[in-house]
């Protein structure tokens, strides 16, 4: 029992609720859109330290006993979930000081980046089903605001997608929630699964484990269910496309992995082995999705589907070490696709363009930006000794372990096309010469201080990124005692339900 | 310039929003024991001054509301936030509810009330920015 | 009623699909008016339909005398139809100025930003 | 209007006195109150009239109900059998009513009783524009009308 | 007694929204339709609650039941009102049964400009109350 | 320790440009003296490797939980390789500082090329399978990089783009390879995995893991098929091509299956793939070098037949073969090395590659023409240079061969032809004969220059003359690699008048012979080029092209913009697997029993006539009234069963969704009828199918067995503990109050998000600063 | 439930399927309005009838709730038409 399990939800909803009663004060809302993800920042390094040491945390909201009230869960994943979203706001709260223009603020920016990451956080935290329903709703409002901020047209035409396709994934959600609850009489997601298992052999939870796949495989956009996300991603500012990038899709991806190992991890053998033709198809539509595009940013969104794959792999391998490998996977995708996406808006401020075609020669002037684009870039591409390379040598090892060789063949080759991906974006934005050089300045002047607020979450998170490749050790060691609790669904029961509970009539 | 309201709907509208108001504030007291409660309640409250708002326009709902509906989301949302806090003041997990009784009148006061008003406050807040936003720009359409 | 309303949800469901898969964007809009009304029936009803015992304990007593119908689905559905609301009127404003922008009721030529 | 408030107040004076907290004890204390008003009426210039509005008010209803039944049954045969016997038609109705508030009011209950709705006011608020749906005695109608004016301002004085 | 007064009320009310529905199918314009609705509808309501009042006979139900009638008197006119005119002027075309139009000719689509065909007697008073009272009856 | 050396040799890498700074052009030959020093420290090892026969072992724990570890062990082969690229390293430094003086990137090139020698020491050093593998692909980006060094160039970015792409195609074959041989081998340490060959080939997975480890090899190593890039490869700087493409990166290929040879080699499928790959690769090389004028493919060419030779020796395997292969290594390092800087320098001198736009340069440059003489002498294999007893050595194996014998000799007979003739070509064409005008006025280039290549070909020379300084290494390495005993090796020049000798002589004669008509070889060969055309490398284009293609066209049919396509796909995925998953996995029960009112069922009956109206109108108003009708009796559905609440809830809301819808609608078109007859039937059946699916799982749950529900608990405790009696209301601000919270939040969201959409329009056109309009006036 | 109130909803919501079947004819707009409009005032009848079936009087709520506020839907769409919406749409 500790209360303070809810600070990482609490927190980002006051920095909302005062940034939106100061909205007409500028300089508060960004005072406290760094002071608040700050906040949220060490809330989160807290939580995964007490976390660490104590195990599974649990509060019961209001008070009131497990299956009955809400209770929030801190297990090792939401903790490390929690604190990735610590890092990837804070970040993008910096980075946002500078690239978002004044309007933007006026019109209640900042409170809806918090409010996100609230959605995101709850969404992390809580162990109800139908509570995780409420804060998708509040990230996905929060980002359906979030993408037409601005009103441009193709910001619109990319809502209608984005927004129709999510609100289906979140009516598929509700009638299995619904369903759910009418055939076992709870929502609390351990009391579900320990009630399900009663019930095995009653083939309604293949059915319901279907509808939640779908539901949350367009949350993560999976195979083929991606649609709204090379939609959309690319339209809003980029300080949202990052922010987009490195949470949303990892929420529904998390909530597969919480589902498919909490409530729905009796056959593996159909369940996961349909995940795993997902985790295939996802990654390898995605990359050719990519490999389809000449702009910067889209080529980006079509990655983050594409990776996506390799953390439904992890899930669907089933394996311990295959569960380790997701889990590594998610820390160091959030981080770095965050930064690529940070990058694309630095490279876009300094040219006035994210077409790679129109871009070129940021190599030769801005060697400090090559540097920190070729980071996250080989990382997401899988080159050591980076994040990504321990990412995707966890997950290949666990699916050679598992002799699931076509799925390896299509990971491997996977991460060759990535890197085709991040080759044509370097070779075109930062090798080529500016199709523009020549004119006598045709870019827009940047101040010094605007490049330091724009630079330092790019450089704090490619740092990171160098972090966990050279000292994965501990990393390591986090993600398998995070899988080794994923993989045993009665710890997280008890530590909810209580030591000795039973399905209460 | 099309006119506002009729004379009959202004009348309508001048008496209906106090009545409406009223019992918008009935269903949100009473909302704890019988139907109603802090959503209900904003819902009628925003529909009397959608009410208002058709008779007499934006001006004039400007004019008699004072502050900003966007104000009225943000303190409602902060006062429903601030109400899970007590408990934890109480060492008890955020949001368990606390319970006073107000002396002289003997009310029975308690955190879900105050939750239950900020959902009021947010509410009529949310309705409103929606409505006079698209008024708004219902009013002069070369700015779309 | 449950079998009943069983069948009306499905239909409600399939106009609501039917409706999504037009091209007017208007009629997108609809669609999702009755998706969610399907959706929050469908957890109204299959928690199962009581008649006239709504959740409310009478004055004086600790708890209802008798069975009444089950508050927590309808305490969700409320809960969703709000959600639902708030979505809602965030498409309706979305869909207007989807118009004023593209200038195009026509779902097909909102494409630009895919390929 | 002072003399409701104090109707009012004496009725809930009555309820805190009795200690009887129940509606039907408010009831009573109302209906004590307002004979007491009705007592001191003559003393008090602000009571003026206070006490012959209540009487008024349910003849008036009472007046209303009755209207309100009947020409609906006219309506309802109409509609049940199967030809037409109406003859609808939109007429002016000079008002007497000045302010807005009884503007409003009569044109409300013009619109209540069957037969006639009115559509609206003209802009210079002289004239009510009626749809009736029985013009074949129009002189009637126009009486009838006027006399449901005349009841319904008495309301006000 | 009471039962059978209660159930006469039930069944009146029932019987007047019926036959506010059949007006309203049959009747042949928009104008004669709303005369249906609005005062059928409204008896019938003000019949069952009626019927409510004697139901439960608690003062605090009572006064609900007199609240809905009271309600009902006030917003259904209104909105008749407000759908009549509305549908009038937009040009709703009348029944062919109809004698007499004596609103027609006052009335400029333009600028929905309402004239009462009286002016020329009181031009003055006209302007003076040009803007509407605060205020009223009460 | 070693591996302190390399991680700080990454270090120094960062901080050329800084040292550039201070110290300007002398940062390269300064920088030298970090892989000399490290020569030093090998040579410190010399005599427990090669003289005790142990491998020094220097242990350092990385990733323990993953089974990595940075642990660096140093035996004979790693010593050698070590050597190789450390002394090369710094010989190359020292010449690029020269060859690049006052180009503006030279820092930059000193940070990559840095690098680069760290990734290659690594990885000749590593015992780590994964370790290995992270400096393989470290040399492989670095090596990208230094290809692409002239980066505003297109085809240099086309080239650096070709090698990165072949050799991480294959790294990731590798990767795979080395996961393979780790789970089998139950060991992550090569040197373990040495001990447990027989093992490794009884194994299930020895086919699928010797394939993937081979692919890697044979696209480092530029064999056939693959080695169309290392040619376009030249692209880069010449000391890169001195450096990567001929004693380093490419033979880092040749070194992994050296290194494996104990674990996995002597297999039929082992000797029957090297040592055909490596043959035809051989004669491949060796038949195009001789097409090119071009003095740097000339010579890239040649490295492809060496490294060809050197796979097939592997491949034959025997212990003259993996004498002979550690014997070639050490020439053709030495040799290829200083004809790529000899190259540079007539580049340099000159301003041209052409091997026949230039001539007569030994007068103008006598020390530059006396070095490539002597180390094409050793290319061509002419005593008394080591590359003469290589190639002897070679031959000899390739006669005892155990399969294909007659094939290798012949292609080993005619690759030393054509080499012969290549040797000519690079060493004789430019620096005899009459002097030719070249772009540039050509003298004798500065020292530092002629140093790299000066020493190598001494040191190609010395080791020939005095091969016996060579024996215990190259024993040491042997046994290492896998040779059946560690035995007793003596290189030397002279065996004596034998068949190897014989063919040698032959092929001598043959060489000049095909120089002295080389002009007219080439012409010949000019009618083959269509065929070369289509070569492997348009197989490379073709693979790109459908890359591209494949991918358009995934994107046309998935991601085609239609939103209708997005949904009915999404749909029916979802219809598809619960409906798989509904009749395959689970048989449904349907027991109920109707119990329905009249009313009710007229209610419900509304409900759908209002839904089904609402997509038949023609008018959107229309449409609009119909879904209110159909919200109000969802609202008197619940008046009906018992949800007092959200009956109020759910008309207050249907109430205000028709006011805004309303007030929305006014500025939009008419509905318009744009779909197509069979487009509405395929809506129809997609709406059909889910609606059907929603009511078979409705019904599946209220037939099927259900459990009790938590609300009981509610109810009891609403107003005990709770102190309210509407236990919806309760529930909502108590119970589940978190929900309510996440509520009331999205509707502010949803609020924030209208406000946005209607006030503020930021795209003004060609503005880029969106402004805010009146934002403090309105609500 | 005594078959008076049977009688009487069945008669109610057969009236509310005539109510709706002009909704369908139309044919112009402010005839729909109508329609919607005695649809949510019926309903407020069968609310009341509802709560004498079943003796709930807090329905009752629900009733005055619709008495109040339903009426609404008809002056947004009146305030549709006078701002010169198409009444045909
Ligand atoms: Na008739
Ligand atoms: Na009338």
């Amino acid at each position: 029992m500790n209360p303070l399990i809810a600070l990482p939800i609490l927190i980002p909803l006051f920095s909302g609720a005062l940034s939106l009663v100061f909205w007409r004060f500028r300089g508060m809302q960004r005072f406290i859109a760094v002071g608040g993800t700050a906040a949220l920042l060490l809330s989160g390094i807290w939580l995964l330290d007490a976390v660490s040491e104590q195990g599974i945390l649990v509060s019961q909201m209001g008070g009131w006993p497990a299956p009955f009230g809400i209770s929030l869960v801190a297990d090792l994943l939401g903790a490390i979930m929690v604190l990735l979203t610590g890092i990837i706001g804070f970040a993008v709260a910096i980075y946002s000081l500078a690239s978002i223009g004044r309007g933007h603020v006026a019109f209640g920016y900042f409170p809806l980046m918090h409010l996100l990451l609230a959605g995101v956080a709850g969404a992390f935290l809580t162990g109800d089903i139908f509570n995780l329903y409420v804060w998708f709703e509040v990230m996905l409002v929060a980002s359906f605001a979030l993408l037409i901020l601005g009103s441009e047209k193709a910001q619109m035409e990319g809502a209608i997608k984005y927004v129709t396709l999510n609100l289906m994934s979140s009516v598929i959600f509700l009638i299995a929630v619904g369903l759910l609850y009418g055939k076992v009489g709870t929502l609390n997601m351990a009391d579900i699964a320990q009630r399900l298992a009663l019930l095995e052999g009653d083939g309604m939870v293949d059915v319901l484990a279907m509808m939640f796949m779908v539901a949350f495989g367009i949350k993560a956009a999976a195979f083929p269910l991606f649609f709204w996300l090379p939609a959309s991603y690319h339209t809003p500012p980029v300080a949202v496309s990052a922010l987009f990038a490195g949470l949303l899709t990892k929420v529904g991806v998390y909530a597969l992995y919480r589902v498919f190992t909490l409530i729905f991890h009796h056959s593996p053998g159909y369940t996961h082995e349909i995940l795993l033709w997902g985790a295939g198809l996802t990654m390898l539509s995605g990359v050719l999705g990519a490999a389809a595009q000449f702009e910067f940013r889209r080529i980006l969104s079509f990655h983050i589907v594409s990776q996506i794959g390799y953390m439904i792999l992890g899930l669907a391998l089933f394996t311990p070490l295959a569960i380790v490998g997701g889990v590594f996977y998610i820390m160091h995708h959030i981080i770095v696709k965050t930064n690529l996406f940070l990058i694309s808006g630095i490279v876009h401020r300094l040219r006035g363009t994210y077409d790679l075609k129109k871009l070129g020669g940021i190599y030769r002037r801005y060697p400090w930006l090559a540097v920190l684009f070729l980071i996250p870039a080989l990382s997401l591409a899988g080159i050591p000794p980076l994040s990504g390379f321990f990412a995707k040598f966890i997950v290949i090892r666990a699916a050679i372990e598992a002799e699931a060789y076509g799925v390896t063949f299509i990971a491997l080759l996977v991460g060759l096309l990535t890197l085709y991906s991040m080759i044509k974006i370097w070779a075109e934005a930062f090798w080529k010469t500016s199709p523009e050089d020549g004119d006598s300045d045709p870019y827009p002047e940047v101040s010094h201080r605007e490049l330091w607020l724009v630079g330092a979450p790019v450089v704090a998170l490619a740092v990171c990124t160098l972090v966990i490749g050279f000292n994965a050790e501990p990393i390591y060691a986090l993600a398998e005692a995070s899988a080794d609790q994923l993989l045993s669904p009665e710890r997280y029961i008890e530590a909810v339900l209580g030591a000795n509970s039973e399905v209460q009539p | 310039m099309v006119k506002s309201g009729t004379l009959i709907l202004n009348v309508a509208a001048r008496f209906l929003l106090p009545l409406q108001l009223l019992f918008s504030l009935f269903l949100l007291l009473r909302g704890h024991d019988e139907p109603g409660g802090g959503f209900i309640a904003g819902l009628v409250a925003a529909g009397a001054f959608a009410l208002y708002l058709f008779a007499f326009g934006l001006t004039a709902l400007r004019a008699m509301i004072k502050v900003s509906p966007r104000d009225l989301v943000g303190l409602g949302l902060l006062l429903a936030l601030l109400s899970t806090l007590p408990a934890w003041w109480q060492g008890e997990p955020f949001f368990t509810s606390q319970w006073w009784t107000i002396p002289l009148i003997g009310y029975k006061a308690s955190t879900p009330l105050i939750f239950d008003i900020g959902v009021y406050l947010v509410v009529l807040g949310s309705v409103l920015t929606a409505l006079t936003a698209l008024m708004a720009t219902d009013r002069d359409p070369e700015e779309a | 009623m449950e079998p009943l309303m069983a069948v009306s949800i499905g239909v409600l469901f399939a106009c609501a699909i039917y409706m999504m898969l037009r091209r007017s964007i208007v009629k997108l809009v609809i669609g999702l008016m009755l998706l969610s009304n399907a959706a929050n029936l469908l957890i109204f009803s299959t928690a199962g339909m009581v008649r006239g015992k709504p959740p409310l304990v009478p004055e004086g007593l600790a708890s209802p005398a008798g069975s009444v119908a089950d508050p927590l689905p309808q305490a969700l559905v409320l809960t969703a139809i709000v959600i639902a609301f708030g979505v809602l009127s965030f498409s309706v404003v979305l869909l207007r100025r989807a118009w004023e922008v593209v200038r195009a009721d026509d779902l097909d030529k909102m494409k630009d930003t895919d390929t | 209007m002072i003399g409701a408030a104090w109707n009012l107040l004496l009725g809930f004076a009555w309820v805190v006195l009795s200690g009887d907290f129940s509606g039907r004890n408010l009831l009573a204390g109302l209906v004590f109150g307002y004979l007491a008003l009705a007592l001191l009426q003559p003393q008090v210039p602000a009571l003026a009239g206070y006490a012959q509005r209540p009487p008024r008010l349910i003849a008036f209803v009472g007046f209303f109900l009755k209207e309100l039944l009947l020409a609906n049954l006219k309506v309802a045969f109409d509609v049940v059998t199967p030809p037409w016997y109406m003859r609808p038609g939109v007429i002016a109705m000079p008002l007497t009513a000045e302010s807005d508030f009884e503007i409003a009011f009569v044109a409300n209950l013009i619109s209540l009783t069957p037969g006639t709705l009115s559509l609206d006011v003209s802009d210079d608020r002289k004239v009510l524009y009626i749809h009736a749906m029985f013009l074949d005695d129009e002189e009637e109608l126009r009486s009838g009308l006027a006399e449901l004016e005349r009841r319904a301002l008495a309301l006000f004085d | 007694m009471i039962d059978v007064v209660k159930q006469g009320l039930i069944l009146a009310g029932a019987i007047f929204m019926f036959l506010a529905s059949l007006g309203l199918l049959r009747l042949p314009d928009l104008l004669t339709r709303m005369h249906a609705t609005t005062k059928a509808a409204t008896l019938g309501a003000t019949l069952i609650m009626l019927a409510v009042a004697l139901h439960f006979a608690d003062v605090a139900i009572v006064a609900r039941a007199f609240g809905v009638i009271i309600f009902i008197m006030m917003t259904a006119p209104v909105a008749a009102h407000v759908i009549g005119r509305a549908g009038y002027f937009v040009g709703s075309k009348l029944w062919d049964g109809t004698v007499k139009d004596e609103l027609r000719p006052n009335y400029d689509p333009l600028t929905h400009e309402l004239k009462s065909g009286r002016e020329t007697e009181a031009n003055a008073r006209c302007e003076a109350k040009l803007t509407p009272r605060e205020g009223d009856g009460q | 320790m070693m591996q302190i050396a390399v991680l700080s040799g990454f270090v120094l890498a960062a901080f050329a440009p800084l040292l550039y700074r201070w110290l300007g052009q002398r940062t390269a030959a300064i920088m030298a003296l970090y892989p000399l020093a490290i020569v030093v420290w090998l040579l410190a090892q010399w005599p427990t490797v090669v003289g005790g026969g142990d491998p020094v072992w220097l242990e350092m724990a990385w990733v323990p939980g993953m089974d990595i570890t940075l642990t660096f062990f140093i035996d004979g082969l790693g010593l050698l390789f070590g050597l190789l690229i450390a002394g090369i390293g710094a010989l190359v430094l020292v010449y690029a500082g020269e060859y690049l003086r006052g180009h503006p990137d030279l820092p930059r090139f000193l940070v990559i090329i840095t690098a680069f020698m760290m990734s290659m020491l690594g990885l000749v050093l590593a015992d780590n399978l994964v370790t290995l593998f992270v400096f393989w692909e470290l040399t492989s980006i670095t090596s990208y990089l230094l290809i692409g060094f002239n980066h505003t160039d297109l085809s240099a970015r086309k080239a650096a783009l070709q090698g990165l792409f072949v050799t991480v195609a294959g790294g990731l074959a590798l990767l795979a390879g080395l996961v393979m041989l780790g789970v089998a081998g139950e060991s992550w340490s090569l040197a373990e995995l040495a001990t447990r060959g027989e093992r490794l080939r009884g194994h299930d997975l020895y086919t699928p893991m010797l394939i993937c480890l081979l692919l890697g090899a044979f696209t480092k190593s530029a064999q056939f098929p693959f080695h169309f890039w290392l040619p376009n490869a030249m692209a880069a700087p010449t000391p890169v091509s001195a450096y990567l493409h001929s004693a380093t990166m490419v033979k880092a290929g040749i070194y992994l299956m050296a290194r494996l040879q104990p674990s996995l080699g002597g297999t039929e499928l082992w000797v029957v793939t090297l040592s055909l790959v490596g043959g035809v690769t051989m004669f491949t090389g060796a038949f195009l070098a001789i097409r090119h004028t071009n003095v740097k493919k000339l010579l890239a060419y040649s490295t492809v037949m060496a490294l060809g030779t050197l796979t097939m020796l592997l491949g034959i395997g025997t212990e003259g073969a993996l004498i002979a292969f550690v014997t070639f290594l050490l020439a053709h390092s030495l040799y290829k090395g200083a004809l790529f800087m000899v190259a540079g320098i007539l580049d340099h001198e000159t301003g041209t590659k052409d091997v026949t736009a230039m001539g007569g340069l030994r007068a103008l440059m006598p020390l530059t023409s006396g070095v490539a003489l002597v180390a094409a002498l050793s290319l061509a294999g002419v005593p008394p240079l080591l590359g003469f007893i290589g190639k002897e050595l070679m031959l000899d194996s390739v006669l005892g061969a155990s399969h294909f014998m007659a094939l290798l000799l012949l292609l080993a007979f005619m690759a030393a032809i054509l080499t012969i003739a290549v040797a000519a070509v690079v060493a004789l064409r430019p620096f005899f004969g009459e002097q030719r005008q070249t772009p540039r006025a050509a003298h004798e280039p500065p020292l530092a220059m002629l140093l790299g290549p000066a020493v190598l070909a001494v040191a190609s020379l010395l080791l020939g003359l005095v091969p016996g300084g060579l024996d215990r290494l190259v024993g040491v390495t042997v046994a290492g690699i896998g040779a059946a005993r560690a035995g007793d090796v003596h290189l030397a020049l002279w065996h004596g008048i034998n068949l190897p000798l014989l063919i040698s002589l032959v092929a001598l004669v043959l060489g000049w012979v095909t120089y002295r008509r080389w002009d007219r070889v080439r012409a010949r060969l000019a009618y083959l080029d269509p065929l070369m055309a289509r070569g492997p490398e348009a197989g490379y284009d073709a693979v790109m092209t459908a890359i591209v293609r494949v991918a358009e066209w995934q994107t046309r049919a998935l991601q085609n913009g239609y939103l209708r396509n997005y949904l009915a796909m999404t749909l029916l995925v979802l219809v598809g697997l619960v409906g798989h998953a509904f009749f395959f996995r689970h048989a449904p029960q349907f027991a109920f029993s109707v119990d329905v009112y009249l009313h009710e069922a007229v209610v419900a009956g509304l409900m759908i006539a209002g839904a089904v109206t609402a997509c038949l109108m023609k008018s959107r108003l229309a449409a609009v009234a119909a879904v209110g009708v159909m919200g109000f009796s969802i609202a008197l559905t619940f008046v009906l069963f018992s949800a007092p609440d959200l009956a109020i809830t759910q008309l207050l809301v249907e109430t205000l969704t028709v006011i805004l819808l309303v007030l929305v609608l006014f500025r939009l078109p008419r509905f318009a009828n744009l779909s197509a007859p069979t487009e509405r039937l395929r809506d129809l059946v997609v709406a059909s199918a889910f609606g059907i699916m929603v009511t078979l799982l409705m019904l599946a749950v209220l037939g099927g067995e259900r459990l009790p529900r938590i609300s009981d608990y509610m109810v009891e405790n609403s107003q005990p503990l709770g102190h309210g009696h509407n236990i919806v209301n309760v529930i909502l601000v108590d119970f589940r109050a978190l929900d309510t919270l996440g509520e009331i939040f999205v509707l502010a969201l949803a609020a924030i998000g209208v406000y946005a959409m209607l006030r503020f329009h930021a795209a003004a056109p060609g503005g880029r600063q969106p402004t805010p309009r009146r934002e403090e006036d309105d609500g | 439930m005594p078959t008076v109130i049977l009688l009487s909803l069945v008669l109610m919501t057969l009236a509310l399927c005539l109510v709706f079947a002009r909704l369908f004819i139309g044919p112009s707009l402010p005839d729909r309005v109508v329609a919607l409009e005695l649809f949510s005032s019926m309903i407020v009848g069968i609310i009341g009838v509802v709560a004498i079936a079943t003796d709930v009087p807090s329905l009752l709520d629900v009733a005055i709730v619709m008495a109040l506020m339903a009426f609404m839907a008809a002056i947004g769409f009146a305030r549709f038409l006078e701002r010169g919406g198409p009444r045909d749409d």
